[in-house]
């Protein structure tokens, strides 16, 4: 790497296995990648390949068996072990939404939390006045502050989850699959937002989806991850375009489009190509 | 409730017309599921559904989840939830299934109707060997015991289970997800049905599993000319597999056509704004302008036109009255009182 | 499956010296000297001593404790002083009026239990559930030994139909059983309606009956053998219950078993009945806790193939 | 196949609806009254165990007392009021009653909460202390350690919490287990909220449910493992009034003062059954370890 | 009787009869541990003999030995054993297996070991044994009715003997389930006159509600200590005939002299008095209870009526003022048996109405035991037997200085004791026990509410059954109605 000053996150040779002294199997089987400062890093791979143990070591919920997590050469222990400015760097958003919120609490409690754990991050003054700005950022209203996950649709609880990682100020923004249980008219909506809120927070974003087209659509670099390892990697636009593994190739070959219902040029519908 | 077929059928054309030469083999007319809501009330999942599904033709249905896909399904075979309430008509070859005795939609079940489940794991016996699971149906007819394995391998064979003489063997859980997909679909086969209901058949797997299956399903849709209903929420399968499609929203139909047609050329606001949504996979495209809010229930389904809190067309007529499916074009039906306004169509 | 059947031994092994360890604790710690309730209040200083040295109870605790788990080890659980002979073969003599029982409650508990559990958990919320449910409830509130008395005093002493108390006959077996299989028929018939109710709302369930069988194939040829797994474990851990657990029914039909011996042997503080005995009930335990597990296995082959 | 066979015999269900959640309340209300019967009821009437009016014994209910008043439920082998003794053997059934589940929980649920969000070598520890207590029938062990020490009521609760909360440390650790699991844990865990925390905000208050559940049933185990032992003659003192005593002490009158074993074992049995619903229903309604 | 409940009552008939026992009949050893235990008693007269043993009243009669007599200090009694009696395997018993018995019995050291401290026995001749104890012992024919002889050559556990025991008593054992039950056959080879039944069957029913279902079904023939309230409905059944023999047992509750509270005899006298004993027995024990008139029973060797202690609470209270009793003090009153419950209770009821506040603490036989030897009471309730109808197996062993029973110590008292311990002339041990008596009645050394009868029942069909004071009924003599 030309300049590691320039990397925000790092992970080398990251190995994990499952399942104890025997019948371990490696998960993550010697995977380095490295995300740069406003650089959206998009994970994609087949089911088991590895995706979700690698976001994991990077959040600190699971010890790697071996290799590094760095971030700025800082190294990131596990979650709760870390020191508080890096506990707050490194932020994560679930797959599913209704469970990534605590059904017992109230959004605004949820938030409060963050701010009861991170006091430096809390908002001085009014904290009322904070949580509806903080929502209204999200694209909620206010009346949700009061309300519980129970209540709220999937679309809403997505947003809330991302206000609560965003509560903290994060500069790295781990998404596991954070579109992939909507449905197709909200996922665009969080898609969205995700990208207004990368321009506005100046975030970097591991984001881990198997949907090779919503990839395409905001992720700057792109890696291929098969059976633990990382197969191929590069600017999206190339790998998807020209794949050169192998693996990548099966994986787009299999990946289905609209059965074409658009001319190339893309104008008749209006879905422009950028 | 109402017995089927009474008069009680709204009038939304879908009855009138049989354009199909030798006429559908089956035709859903005027469906309404209604379920045990809290405090007693009924909540209609299925609001009036009607569509035809003509002989070996694969028909895609459509829909965001709770949109009451795989209600439509499960009404068609005649598995509700516990609780529920039926009306309407399913014309089986003309016959009401609706109004058919226990023991002759029994019949149907398995024989002519058959059906796969979208988590095969879930939708498996783990304490039975897949023989006996894929065997059953054959077994049903007294056939001796080594016909009936020779039966099941040739099922398995068919679907492209590798070494099917071994894997008959094995339990659920000792086969890969795309196997017991193709165990699954095997079971379905067994009993020679003329139309095959999948229900996200494809959902739980990956996308390299996910297109060997779906050709697979189209081979064997071509080969024995069966009719099938591919359930998914998935525009980009329903777009390579089904010849027509019905899109659903919040327990009503909103268009139905064929397929390529209805993709393109959507003929309601919700279906353009779902084409919209999906991205292309080899090509950037940017991203798409959301509509506002979440997809309506039929728990809360607005009055009027259950869409028009979120239709960037809407109107005052349509928050009054609920719109009719009517053809828009040859072929084509919609229920947005403004389709031909919709941009695209 | 050698190696679960291995793994579980090695945890009945550790099981039997924890049950053994805090068997010991209890009875060592509890007040009142064996050697006087032997002997009496007319016995002097030296015929104590002599008896506590006999006993071994003259040595320090840990002493005592390492050779009476060498002891153990040996099946071995020295001389009863209060019987007078070997503390096992007094366990031993009552094993059979113990097994004769347990068995039988188990039998009456499993046919009726299963029975009802299957009326009422093929149609949750039927009638026959609801009756079922009132019925299993009632079965479990009544204290045993109410139940006992009551029995007695219709089929013995009013019928006369069958003896009230003792052993011998198996008409003596038949009271005596039924009190002592009544809460256990409920915990099996409720086990089983829940399970089975969970059972029938499994997707394979709806697989079954969208190949077009009837209700009773679906029931008999896929929902039962999947809803007894988890009751096979519950009456497995019940069995073992009954086994020294039967006390109250014991004191009421004066029938010999185990548990009364138990008894008996606290109040006498014999330590080497009251750990033989206990011990015996605990290894009956493990045993059948193993047995139970091995039939769960054999019943679902995720568990026999390891992949659960 | 179900739904449509329903749907047609069955058209309304609404009528019937109407009137079960008033039905529903009857077990809850009937323990109610028993709570309060045992804190009130005390006060109000008054009862000394250990006095006894010998003239009055084995009166029939509704008999003048020598002392002027009416035994309306008769009294017992030694003159004293089976009303009374009803009363104050609620009491004694509520205290070691709650207090049993109270210990047996608090044990359970911090011991199940610990090994299961935790994991590690105190599950490890603590499954194994499962298997040797389970090794022994509870009403064994209760008997043993009840039988070896001195009477008296706390005894008797440690006797009955020995094996006690071994349902609710399973329980909790099931929950403990499933929920530590959930996203949202893993988010508090991300944003660095402390482990101790995490446990009581959220993996605990999902315990509840299940945990106040399991309680009701327990609570009627553990009165009915009482009088078991009370019948036996086992663990509480003879200046407490309990049913199981009382009962015990009238069995050998059933025939002739049926009241004596029969008034408190009714009033036993009523309790029991009510609670078991109760404990029904709040499964029902929290599941067995259900999250949701 | 056979064991169903169908043909229950009308089975005695065929020469089987079935008795209730309310103890296990744990072991057969009459030398081992459970030797002192009621079942085994019940099962040892029955199968073994003894050189002396207690007449239905109490009084010794011979069994093996024809003659006995005290030698001059009462340290030696001299046996004269009946000649020819065979034991039931045929072979004849005589002087050597009696020693060799009460050699395996002290060897054992069980609980009727410690009857004879120190003692010794020695032969004379093949008919004459001689038993010497190291201090003065008139008791000794009463104390050997617990003494069993067995063929010589038993071994210390000779289970296999026990198994299929050989001795020379009316009955051998048929078959024998340890605690369950005991099935007794007519010994052919018996010296004295042969049972007429054919079978006798033991049965275990500890539970008393069991015992009398099981009676009133037929399902056994003979019951007893059965409970006062049992009695009437028992006694309006036609088939069966009950019948109550006073015993040797005795209400006794010791009062802790030891303590300051109750050091003085004005107190303890006072206390006695505030206790309503005439109505508790009156209406707890109607049948088989009656005020006892002295600390020990009539069927026993050395009673002396006493005069009555009669109830007044208000000259109690008085006194107790007087003495400067403490109201405020909670007096322990330990029991170790359920059954004494109520009794207990009713005592501590009528204590209150004066003001003096009594616990009852019903504890565990081991604790009772080692708490009673520790004096860690202030009030000690016990029912006293005097199995050998000799008051000197009571007063004279428990009531002196050095036994430290109950704290209480009274030379004179000691003095009177020793001398009646020492003489083996029964008028004047009569007139010594007399002596002692009123002092231990006037000092209050405990209340002596009441003297204990047992209660039997039996089927009407039997004859010849004699209800025993002992609670050890012989079997030997009785026959069935039918033949
Ligand atoms: N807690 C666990 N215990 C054991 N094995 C696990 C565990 N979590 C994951 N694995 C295994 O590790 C491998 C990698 O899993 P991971 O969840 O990282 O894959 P993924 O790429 O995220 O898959 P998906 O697309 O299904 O989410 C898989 O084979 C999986 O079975
Ligand atoms: N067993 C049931 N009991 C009550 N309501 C149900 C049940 N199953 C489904 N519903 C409700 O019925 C409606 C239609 O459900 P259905 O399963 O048909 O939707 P779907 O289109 O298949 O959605 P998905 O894509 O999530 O499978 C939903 O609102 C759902 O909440
Ligand atoms: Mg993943
Ligand atoms: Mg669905």
């Amino acid at each position: 790497m030309s300049a590691s000053e320039r990397t925000l996150l790092d992970v080398r040779d990251l190995r994990v296995s499952y399942g104890g002294r025997r019948g371990a199997r490696a998960a993550v089987d010697g995977v380095s990648l490295s995300v740069a400062p406003e650089e959206t890093l998009g994970l994609v791979g087949e089911s088991g390949s590895g995706k979700t143990t690698v976001a994991r070591c990077v959040a600190g919920l699971l010890r790697p068996g071996a290799g590094t997590v760095t971030f700025e050469g800082r190294p990131l222990g596990r979650a709760g072990r870390r020191p508080p400015e890096l506990q707050r760097a490194v932020q994560m958003v679930f797959q599913d939404p209704r469970s990534s919120l605590n059904p017992r609490m109230t959004v605004a409690s949820i938030i409060a939390e963050v701010w009861r754990t991170h006091p430096v991050t809390a908002p001085e003054g009014d904290r009322t006045e904070a949580l509806h700005r903080l929502l209204a950022d999200m694209g909620l209203d206010p009346e949700v502050a009061a309300r519980r996950a129970g209540d709220l649709s999937g679309g809403q609880c997505q947003r809330v989850s991302i206000a609560r990682a965003l509560a903290v100020r994060p500069r790295l923004l781990v998404c596991d699959e954070a579109v992939s249980a909507l449905d197709v008219s909200v996922q665009a909506q969080i898609l969205r937002l995700l990208v207004d809120l990368r321009g506005r927070h100046r975030l970097a974003m591991l984001f881990i989806s198997h949907d090779l087209g919503v990839v395409h659509q905001i992720a700057d670099r792109v890696a291929v991850m098969h059976r633990g390892l990382i197969v191929e990697e590069g600017r999206t636009g190339e790998v998807l375009t020209a794949p050169r593994h192998a693996y990548t190739r099966a994986l787009l070959d299999a990946a289905l489009d609209l059965d074409d219902p658009v001319p190339e040029d893309g104008t008749a519908d209006g879905r422009a190509v950028v | 409730m109402t017995p089927a077929g009474a008069g009680t059928a709204r009038e939304n054309g879908a009855g009138k017309t049989a354009p199909a030469t030798d006429g559908p083999i089956l035709r859903i007319d005027d469906l309404v599921v209604e379920l045990p809501g809290p405090h007693g009330t009924r909540t209609r999942v299925v609001d009036g559904v009607s569509f035809d599904v003509p002989r070996a033709t694969t028909v895609g249905l459509i829909g965001e989840s709770g949109s009451g896909k795989t209600m439509t399904a499960h009404a068609v075979l005649g598995l509700p939830p516990e609780g529920a309430t039926l009306s309407g008509r399913l014309l089986w070859h003309g016959e009401d299934l609706l109004a058919a005795d226990p023991a002759r939609r029994r019949a149907v079940r398995g024989r002519e109707i058959a059906m796969i489940f979208q988590d095969p794991l879930a939708a498996l016996n783990p304490t039975q060997r897949i023989a006996r699971q894929i065997g059953e149906v054959p077994r049903r007819d007294r056939l001796p015991r080594a016909e009936v394995n020779r039966r099941v391998v040739e099922l398995l064979d068919r679907v492209g289970v590798p070494e099917p003489e071994r894997r008959m063997r094995a339990y659920p859980h000792e086969l890969s997800g795309g196997l017991r997909q193709r165990a699954m679909i095997a079971m379905a086969l067994a009993g020679s049905p003329a139309l095959l209901l999948a229900d996200e058949p494809t959902t739980a797997l990956d996308v390299t599993v996910q297109s060997r299956i779906l050709r697979l399903l189209a081979d064997i849709q071509a080969a024995d000319g069966l009719a099938m209903l591919l359930v998914s929420h998935d525009l980009r399968v329903v777009s390579h597999v089904g010849e027509r499609v019905v899109v659903m929203y919040a327990g009503r139909v909103c268009e139905r056509g064929p397929a390529r047609d209805v993709l393109r050329r959507p003929a309601h606001p919700y279906t353009a704004a779902l084409v919209r949504s999906v991205p292309a996979v080899r090509t950037r495209t940017a991203l798409a302008d959301p509509l506002p809010g979440a997809p309506a229930t039929p728990a809360n389904r607005p009055a009027g036109c259950a869409f028009h809190p979120r239709c960037p067309m809407a109107r005052a007529r349509c928050r009054a009255e609920v719109p009719e499916v009517r053809e828009v074009a040859p072929g084509r039906w919609s229920a947005c009182h403004f389709a031909e306004e919709v941009p695209g169509s | 499956m050698i190696r679960m059947i291995v793994h579980r031994l090695l945890i009945g092994v550790f099981v039997m010296w924890g049950a053994a360890s805090l068997i010991f604790l209890v009875v060592r710690a509890a007040p009142g000297d064996p050697a006087t309730v032997l002997l009496g209040p007319d016995a002097t200083r030296s015929q104590l001593d002599q008896l506590h040295a006999s006993l071994g109870l003259d040595r320090p605790l840990g002493a005592q404790y390492l050779s009476y788990l060498g002891d153990v080890c040996r099946l071995d659980f020295g001389e009863s002083h209060w019987l007078g002979r070997p503390a096992m073969g007094a366990v031993l003599d009552r094993l059979p009026a113990t097994i004769d029982l347990t068995v039988t409650a188990t039998v009456i508990a499993v046919i009726v239990g299963l029975t009802l559990g299957m009326l009422a958990g093929a149609r949750p919320g039927g009638l026959l559930d609801r009756v079922v449910s009132a019925c299993t409830i009632a079965l479990q509130s009544f204290p045993t030994f109410w139940i006992g008395i009551m029995l007695v005093l219709v089929f013995a002493l009013t019928l006369r139909l069958l003896p009230s108390s003792g052993v011998g006959s198996p008409q003596h077996l038949v009271l005596p059983a039924v009190t002592l299989s009544f809460p256990f028929v409920a915990i099996i018939a409720r086990l089983t309606r829940t399970s089975l109710a969970e059972t029938m709302r499994e997707s394979y369930i709806q697989t079954a009956r969208s190949k077009g069988l009837t209700e009773r194939q679906v029931l008999f040829g896929h929902a039962l053998r999947n809803s007894l797994i988890p009751v096979v474990t519950v009456v497995g851990v019940q069995v073992g219950a009954l086994v020294g657990g039967a006390v109250i029914v014991e004191n009421v039909f004066a029938w010999p078993g185990l548990g009364s011996l138990v008894v008996e042997a606290v109040a006498n503080r014999d330590y080497t009945v009251v750990q033989g005995a206990t011990l015996l009930i605990a290894g009956i335990v493990v045993v059948l806790n193993l047995m139970a597990d091995l039939l769960v296995a054999q019943l679902d082959p995720r568990i026999r193939t390891g992949a659960v | 196949m179900a739904g449509i066979t329903v749907a047609v015999e069955k058209p309304a269900t609404t009528p019937r609806r109407a009137r079960r959640p008033l039905l529903s309340r009857v077990p809850a209300l009937v323990v109610g009254c028993y709570l309060l019967v045992a804190v009130v009821g005390p006060m109000v009437i008054h009862y000394d165990p250990v006095h006894t009016s010998l003239e009055d014994r084995l009166l029939a209910p509704g008999s003048q007392v020598s002392g002027g008043g009416t035994a309306w439920l008769g009294t017992d082998g030694l003159g004293r009021d089976l009303l009374a003794q009803i009363v104050y053997g609620a009491r004694t059934a509520v205290l070691i009653g709650v207090s049993t589940v109270a210990l047996s929980c608090l044990v359970g649920v911090l011991l199940g909460a610990v090994a299961g969000y935790f994991r590690g070598a105190a599950d490890a520890v603590l499954a194994r202390i499962f298997d040797v207590l389970l090794a022994f029938p509870a009403i064994l062990l209760a008997i043993v350690i009840a039988g070896a020490f001195e009477r008296s009521v706390l005894l008797v609760v440690v006797a009955l919490s020995a094996t006690g909360w071994i349902t609710f440390a399973r329980v909790t650790r099931g929950i403990a287990l499933s929920v530590r699991e959930r996203p949202w844990v893993d988010a508090a865990r991300v944003l660095g909220v402390p482990g101790r925390t995490i446990l009581a905000r959220h993996v605990l208050p999902f315990t509840a449910g299940p945990v106040v559940a399991l309680a009701t049933l327990e609570f009627a185990l553990v009165v009915l493992a009482e009088a078991g032992l009370s019948f036996l003659g086992i663990g509480l003192p003879p200046s407490t009034v309990s049913w199981g005593q009382t009962i015990a002490n009238g069995k050998e009158y059933l025939e002739t003062q049926w009241w004596i074993s029969t008034l408190p074992g009714i009033a036993l049995s009523l309790l029991i059954v009510n609670v078991g619903i109760l404990g029904d229903q709040l499964t029902a309604r929290y599941g067995r370890g259900r999250t949701d | 009787t056979t064991t169903g409940g169908e043909d229950g009552g009308g089975s005695s008939a065929s020469g089987d009869v079935t008795v209730a026992g309310t103890y296990p009949i744990e072991s057969l050893d009459p030398h081992g541990a459970q030797g002192a235990s009621t079942g085994t008693q019940l099962a040892a007269q029955e199968i073994f003999s003894r050189l002396v043993k207690p007449a239905a009243d109490g009084t010794p009669e011979g069994d093996l030995a024809t003659s006995w007599k005290a030698g001059k200090d009462v340290t030696s009694w001299t046996f004269t054993l009946r000649s020819g009696v065979t034991f039931s395997d045929g072979s004849a018993l005589d002087a050597d297996d009696v020693i060799a018995s009460f050699q395996r019995m002290i060897a054992l050291n069980g609980p009727n070991a410690g009857n004879f401290p120190g003692d010794t026995m020695t032969k004379v001749s093949a008919t004459e044994v001689v038993l010497h104890s190291p201090a003065p012992d008139a008791s000794v024919p009463g104390k050997l009715g617990t003494f069993y002889v067995l063929p010589s050559g038993v071994g210390k556990d000779d289970t296999a003997f026990f198994n299929h025991p050989v001795g020379s008593g009316p009955f051998t054992v048929d078959a024998f389930t340890p605690s369950q039950s005991l099935v007794l056959v007519p010994n052919t080879k018996y010296q004295g006159t042969k049972p007429t039944l054919s079978k006798v069957t033991v049965r275990n029913i500890p539970e008393l509600a069991s015992r009398m279902t099981a009676l009133r079904t037929g399902e056994v023939d003979v019951a007893w200590g059965i409970p006062d309230d049992q009695l009437a409905s028992l006694k309006s059944q036609q088939d069966l005939t009950v019948k109550t023999v006073p015993s040797s047992a005795e209400f006794t509750m010791w009062f802790n002299s030891s303590i300051p509270a109750l050091k003085d005899a004005k107190v303890r006298r006072a206390i006695w008095q505030a206790v309503d004993f005439g109505t508790i027995v009156g209406k707890l024990y109607p049948d088989t209870g009656k005020a006892a008139d002295a600390p020990v029973t009539s069927v026993v060797l050395g009673h002396a009526a006493q005069p009555a202690v009669t109830y007044d609470p208000a000259a109690a209270k008085a006194a107790l003022t007087a003495a400067g009793f403490d109201f405020s003090k909670k007096l322990r009153l330990q029991f170790a048996n359920d059954e004494f419950k109520p009794f207990v209770q009713a005592v501590v009821s009528d204590l209150q109405k004066v003001g003096v506040q009594v616990e009852p603490l019903e504890k565990e036989q081991a604790v009772f035991t080692e708490d009673l030897l520790a004096l860690k009471w202030d009030i000690n309730f016990q029912q006293l037997a005097t199995p050998s109808y000799d008051a000197a197996s009571n007063l004279g062993r428990l009531y002196t200085c050095a036994a430290r029973r109950m704290g209480y110590c009274n030379k004179q008292l000691d003095g009177l004791l020793a001398a009646a311990g020492a003489t083996a002339d029964k008028q004047r041990r009569t007139d010594l026990y007399a002596r002692a008596s009123r002092i231990i009645w006037q000092d209050a050394v405990g209340m002596y509410p009441m003297s204990v009868s047992i209660a039997y029942a039996w089927n009407s069909d039997l004859k010849g059954f004699v209800p025993d004071a002992s609670g050890l009924p012989d079997f030997a003599t009785v026959r069935t109605g039918g033949s």
